[in-house]
C-alpha cells in the first residue's frame, strides 16, 4: 500500500522530537481523527531560515512519514520557501500516497505552515 | 529467520495443511461438476454431499439444510434479503443491533432504502445485546432478528440461546451470523434456536470463497442466486467443490480438535490479557471479560494510532526480528474515515477506538509465540508514544466492558 | 486401464496444472486476506491486483472495470438485478432472448415478478438473435439488453459486436454473458460494445468459485453482496485469493494458446461432424454450421434419449473400455421435466431434444480421443436404436438450423 | 445417482425384444416426454401364466431399468399376480430410484397391464 519511501519514513523518521525553545510552534489535527501533529522550529533570524525543525505526531504511517518528510524539506530552508511546502510536494517527494491518506493524514504541511505563522506572530511580522 | 507470527485470525486464517490435501484431488484430477450424471459427476456429487454432511455434523444440523455459499458475505446477504423478501407482505420490520457485522448492517440500510424498517438495539459496554430488549422491540411487523453469534472485533458472544427462544416463542425468524464461531466454539442449530445460520469457511482453517447458509426446513427465503438447479434450487452456480470439500474437511477436523483448541485459547488469552495489563501503560482491554470468543484479545493503548502499530509490528526494523500481524480498530484500516463501528457502540471515545489492537489466534499458537509478540507490541507502544505529542504517561489501567 | 475422454467441458473443464500450481502458495503459505494492510495482506493484494490485470488483458478491459465473483452465476444475478435496480426510475425493460442460460432467464424471471418487463426476442433455426429485431425491440423505457456471446448447448455466437452498436447508438446498457467464451474465442469489451460482461473460471480451465463481472466505468449498478468495503464497496466479501490467482493464470495462459487452440478444435469439430453425419443414420446436425464455438459439436439421435447415451457412454460394459463424457438436452437431465429450453427456442420438436448429443472439447483432446469417442456414439445407438419401440431406420440426414 | 441395482439392469437389460406372435401387446409412454415403452407377452392360457415377455423401451436409464425389471418380476408370474406389480414393487425391486424418476420414467408396470389387459381383450375376459 504505502511505498518503500514512506515505509522509511514511517520505520526511520527524521527529526522526531521537539526542539528546545521552539521560536514556532504548530499544531495540527485532532485525536478524535486519530491525528495529531506538533511541529517545532528554531528559525535563524538574521537570515530568516529554518534553522531547526522537529515532530511528534500521533497517527498512522502516512502521518508519521509525511511529517518526518516535512522535516527534511524544511530543514535549513527560508521561511518564505518553506511556507511553499505544499501537500502534493510532500507526497511526491514520498514517492506518492494511497488517494484516501492524501487529504486526511497529510497534515504536516499545514503544521509547518502554522509554526511559521506562530513564529511570526511572535516577532511581530 | 524464525517464522512470522500471524496474529489476525478473526480476518483470516491459514487453510490446515490436512484441508488442502483434501481438496487437491478436486481440482485437476477429478473436476467434474456435481450436476452431471456421469461418472465423474456423481464423483463430486458425493463429495460435495459428505461435506454437507460434516458441516452438518459440526453445527447439528441435518444436511438437507445447508445450501453452500461463497462465504458468509453472500449467507448474510442472502438471509437478510431473502427472508426480508419472502415476507414482504407479513411485515417489514427487522431487528439487529448496532455492533454487527458490515455484511449484515449493510444489507439492512439498503433494505431500509427500500421501505423496511430496521431496530437497532443498543449493546452495553461489553458488547452485549439484551435479550430482553429484544423482546421488548419485537412488533406484529417484524419479520427476522438478526444477531451475531460471536462479535469479529471484540469476541463478545451473545445469549443467541435466549434471543431464540423469545424469536421462537414469538414466531420471528431467526438469523445468527455464526462466521466467528463456526469452528471454534461449539454451535448447534437447535440450542441456539436458530432458523438462518450463516458460515464462513476460511475463518476455521478452511478454503476462502466458501461458506455455507444453514436454512431451517420451513423457513420461507427467495433465492439470491437464480439460476441452475444447484442446491436443490436455492442457490444457483456450478458448485466450488475443492472448496466445499474443503470446507468439508475443516468441519471434521473442527469436530475433533475444536473443545481442546478453546481450552488452550482460552488459557492463552487470559495470560495476554494479564500481561498487557501488567507491562503496558494505560492501556484499556475492549470487550467482555468472560462472555468471549477463546482466541479473541482487545485493547485500546493511549495516545496511539493502530494502524502505525500494526506497520510497526509487520515490518519490524530489525532484520532477524519476527513479524507480527495485529489488526485494529483504528479508521486508518477501515477504509472509512470512521473507526470501528463496533468499538464506537460500545460508547468508547473515537481516540481509544483509533488506538486499538486486536489480537486474534490460532490453534497452534503457543505461549512462546504470544509472549513474543507482546514484547514486541509493548516496546512499538513505547516508541510510537515517544512520538505521541498527546501522550502523557499515566500508569492508570481500566478495563472497558464488564 | 485407459485414461476417460471428457467431453463436457461446456459444463466444466479441468483445472490446468499450472493453475493449480500458481493457487497453491496461496492457500496454506500466503493465506492473508488482501483487504488488511500488514505484509501478509499486501502479498495478497498484489496477488490479486495481477490477477485482475491478466483477466483485464485478455478480455480488453481497465483492470479497475473488473470485479471478482463466485462465477458467472453471480455476476448475471448481480448485472441483470443490479443494473435493474439502479435504472429501475428511468424504466423497467429489458431485451433478452428465449435461448439463453437459466442463469440470466431465472434472474429476468424474478424481476417480471417484481413488476419488471421482458422482452423475449425469438432466435432462428441457428440459435441467431437478429440484431435488427434487437433494435426494433427497443423502446423508452428499456433500460438493458442482455444477450450471451455463445450459447453453452449450441455453442451458437451471436453478433454481439451488432447488438453492442445498437444498444450504445439508443444508450442502452448491455450486458454479456461470455461465459462460454471468454479464454476460448476473442474477447474484447470494446470491440463487443459491452457495457457489462459475464466471466466464469471454471469454463477456461481455471478453477470451480470463482468468476468476474467487467463493468465499464459509468454503467450504474448495485451491488448484489452488501458488506466490506472489498472491491472498491461493489462486491463485499473476503476474496478468495486462490480462486481469484488461479483464474489470473487461467486467463494469461489462455490468451497465449487461444488461437491455435480454436484452429485446433475448429478442424477436430468439423472432422466430427463429418464423421457423424457419414457414419451414423438419422442424425440432425444442431445450430449454426460456421457462427459457433470452435468446441461445440451438437446433434440428435432419432429415437434414443439421450440420458442414455450419456449413460451407456460413462458407465461403458466392456471391462477396458474408456469412459466416455457427453451431455445432452435431455429432460431427465435437465431437472426438470422439460427438455432443454434452449433447444425448444430453435423450434427443435421435443422428441429431438431428447435425443440431442452435446460434445464440447477442451484443448488436449486428439483426433484419436474424439475418433474413439465418436466410434463409442455409434455403437451405443446402435444398441439403444434396436432397444427403441419407436425407431425406425431411414438413413435420413438432416442440418438443423442454418 | 442410480443404485448399482438400476445399472445393472440398464447396462445389461433382460428381456429385450419382442416376443413372436405376442398374445398381448401394452404400449406407454410419448416420445414428447422422452419415454415409450412396449411390452409384449406370450400366455400360457392353461396356467393363466405369462409365459413370456419382453420389451422394448425408449427412454432413460430408469425407464430402461423398470422396464428390465418388469420383464423379471412377470415372468412365469399367473396374470392376477402380475397385475399385482406396483411401479412400487419394481422401484424397491431395483434399490430404489431418485425421486423425480419415480413417475416419469417408472411406466413399465403400466405397459405390462396394458399388455394384460391386451391379451384379455383379444381372448374375452
Ligand atoms: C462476523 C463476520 N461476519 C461475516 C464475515 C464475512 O465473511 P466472508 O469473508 O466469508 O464473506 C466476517 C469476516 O469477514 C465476520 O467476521
Ligand atoms: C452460458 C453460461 N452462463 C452461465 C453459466 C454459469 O456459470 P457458473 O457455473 O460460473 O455460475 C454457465 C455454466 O454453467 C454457462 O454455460
Amino acid at each position: 500500500m504505502y511505498s518503500e519511501k514512506v515505509m522509511d519514513h514511517f520505520q526511520n523518521p527524521r527529526n522526531m522530537g521537539e526542539v528546545e525553545n521552539p521560536d514556532g510552534v504548530g499544531e495540527v489535527g485532532n485525536p478524535q481523527c486519530g491525528d495529531v501533529m506538533r511541529i517545532t522550529i528554531k528559525v535563524d533570524e538574521t537570515e530568516d531560515r529554518i534553522e531547526d525543525v522537529k515532530f511528534k505526531t500521533l497517527g498512522c504511517g502516512a502521518a508519521i512519514a509525511t511529517s518526518s518528510m516535512v522535516t527534511e524539506l524544511a530543514k535549513g530552508k527560508r521561511l518564505d520557501e518553506a511556507e511553499e511546502i505544499s501537500k502534493k510536494v510532500v507526497a511526491d517527494a514520498l514517492g506518492g500516497l494511497p488517494p484516501q491518506k492524501m487529504h486526511c493524514s497529510n497534515l504536516a504541511s499545514d503544521g509547518l505552515r502554522k509554526a511559521i505563522e506562530d513564529y511570526r506572530s511572535r516577532h511581530g511580522n | 529467520m524464525q517464522s512470522d507470527i500471524f496474529l489476525d485470525n478473526a480476518a483470516t486464517t491459514r487453510t490446515d495443511a490436512a484441508v488442502v490435501k483434501a481438496m487437491f484431488p478436486w481440482l485437476e484430477q477429478n473436476f467434474g461438476s456435481p450436476a452431471t450424471l456421469y461418472w465423474l459427476g456423481t464423483q463430486a456429487k458425493e463429495a460435495v454431499e459428505e461435506a454437507r454432511q460434516q458441516l452438518a455434523e459440526l453445527i447439528g444440523a441435518e444436511a438437507k439444510d445447508i445450501f453452500f455459499t461463497s462465504g458468509a458475505t453472500e449467507a448474510n446477504n442472502w438471509a437478510i434479503k431473502g427472508v426480508a423478501e419472502a415476507l414482504a407482505d407479513k411485515g417489514k420490520n427487522i431487528i439487529t443491533n448496532g455492533a454487527e457485522h458490515h455484511s449484515i448492517l449493510k444489507p439492512l440500510s439498503y433494505l431500509e432504502k427500500k421501505g423496511w424498517e430496521v431496530t437497532y438495539l443498543p449493546v452495553d459496554s461489553g458488547g452485549l445485546v439484551d435479550p430482553d430488549a429484544v423482546a421488548a422491540a419485537i412488533r406484529p411487523d417484524t419479520v427476522l432478528i438478526t444477531t451475531v453469534h460471536a462479535n469479529h472485533e471484540i469476541g463478545t458472544i451473545q445469549p443467541i440461546a435466549e434471543i431464540g427462544r423469545i424469536a421462537r416463542e414469538r414466531k420471528v425468524a431467526f438469523h445468527v451470523n455464526a462466521a466467528q464461531t463456526v469452528g471454534h466454539i461449539p454451535v448447534d442449530v437447535d440450542l441456539l434456536g436458530a432458523d438462518l445460520l450463516s458460515v464462513s469457511g476460511h475463518k476455521f482453517y478452511g478454503p476462502k470463497g466458501v461458506g455455507a447458509l444453514y436454512v431451517r426446513r420451513g423457513t420461507r427465503i427467495m433465492p439470491l442466486f437464480h439460476g441452475g438447479s444447484q442446491e436443490k434450487k436455492r442457490r444457483a452456480g456450478t458448485h466450488n467443490v475443492p472448496g466445499i470439500v474443503g470446507m468439508g474437511e475443516a468441519a471434521r477436523i473442527a469436530k475433533r480438535e475444536m473443545n481442546d483448541e478453546a481450552a488452550k485459547l482460552t488459557n492463552l488469552r487470559d495470560h495476554v490479557f494479564d500481561w498487557a495489563k501488567e507491562n503496558i501503560d494505560d492501556i484499556r482491554i475492549n470487550g467482555h471479560r468472560s462472555q468471549r470468543l477463546p482466541n479473541n484479545v482487545n485493547f485500546s493503548l493511549e495516545g496511539i494510532e493502530g494502524e502505525s502499530i500494526m506497520l510497526s509490528l509487520s515490518y519490524p526494523t530489525v532484520p532477524e526480528a519476527r513479524r507480527v500481524y495485529i489488526s485494529t480498530g483504528s479508521a486508518c484500516v477501515s477504509g472509512s474515515l470512521e473507526p470501528s463501528h463496533i468499538l464506537l457502540a460500545l460508547g468508547m471515545p473515537a481516540e481509544l477506538a483509533h488506538g486499538s489492537v486486536r489480537i486474534t489466534m490460532a490453534k497452534g499458537d503457543t505461549q512462546a509465540d504470544l509472549d513474543y509478540a507482546l514484547k514486541a507490541i509493548a516496546a512499538v507502544a513505547e516508541r510510537l508514544r515517544e512520538m505521541s505529542p498527546v501522550y502523557k504517561k499515566t500508569r492508570k489501567q481500566e478495563m472497558h466492558g464488564a
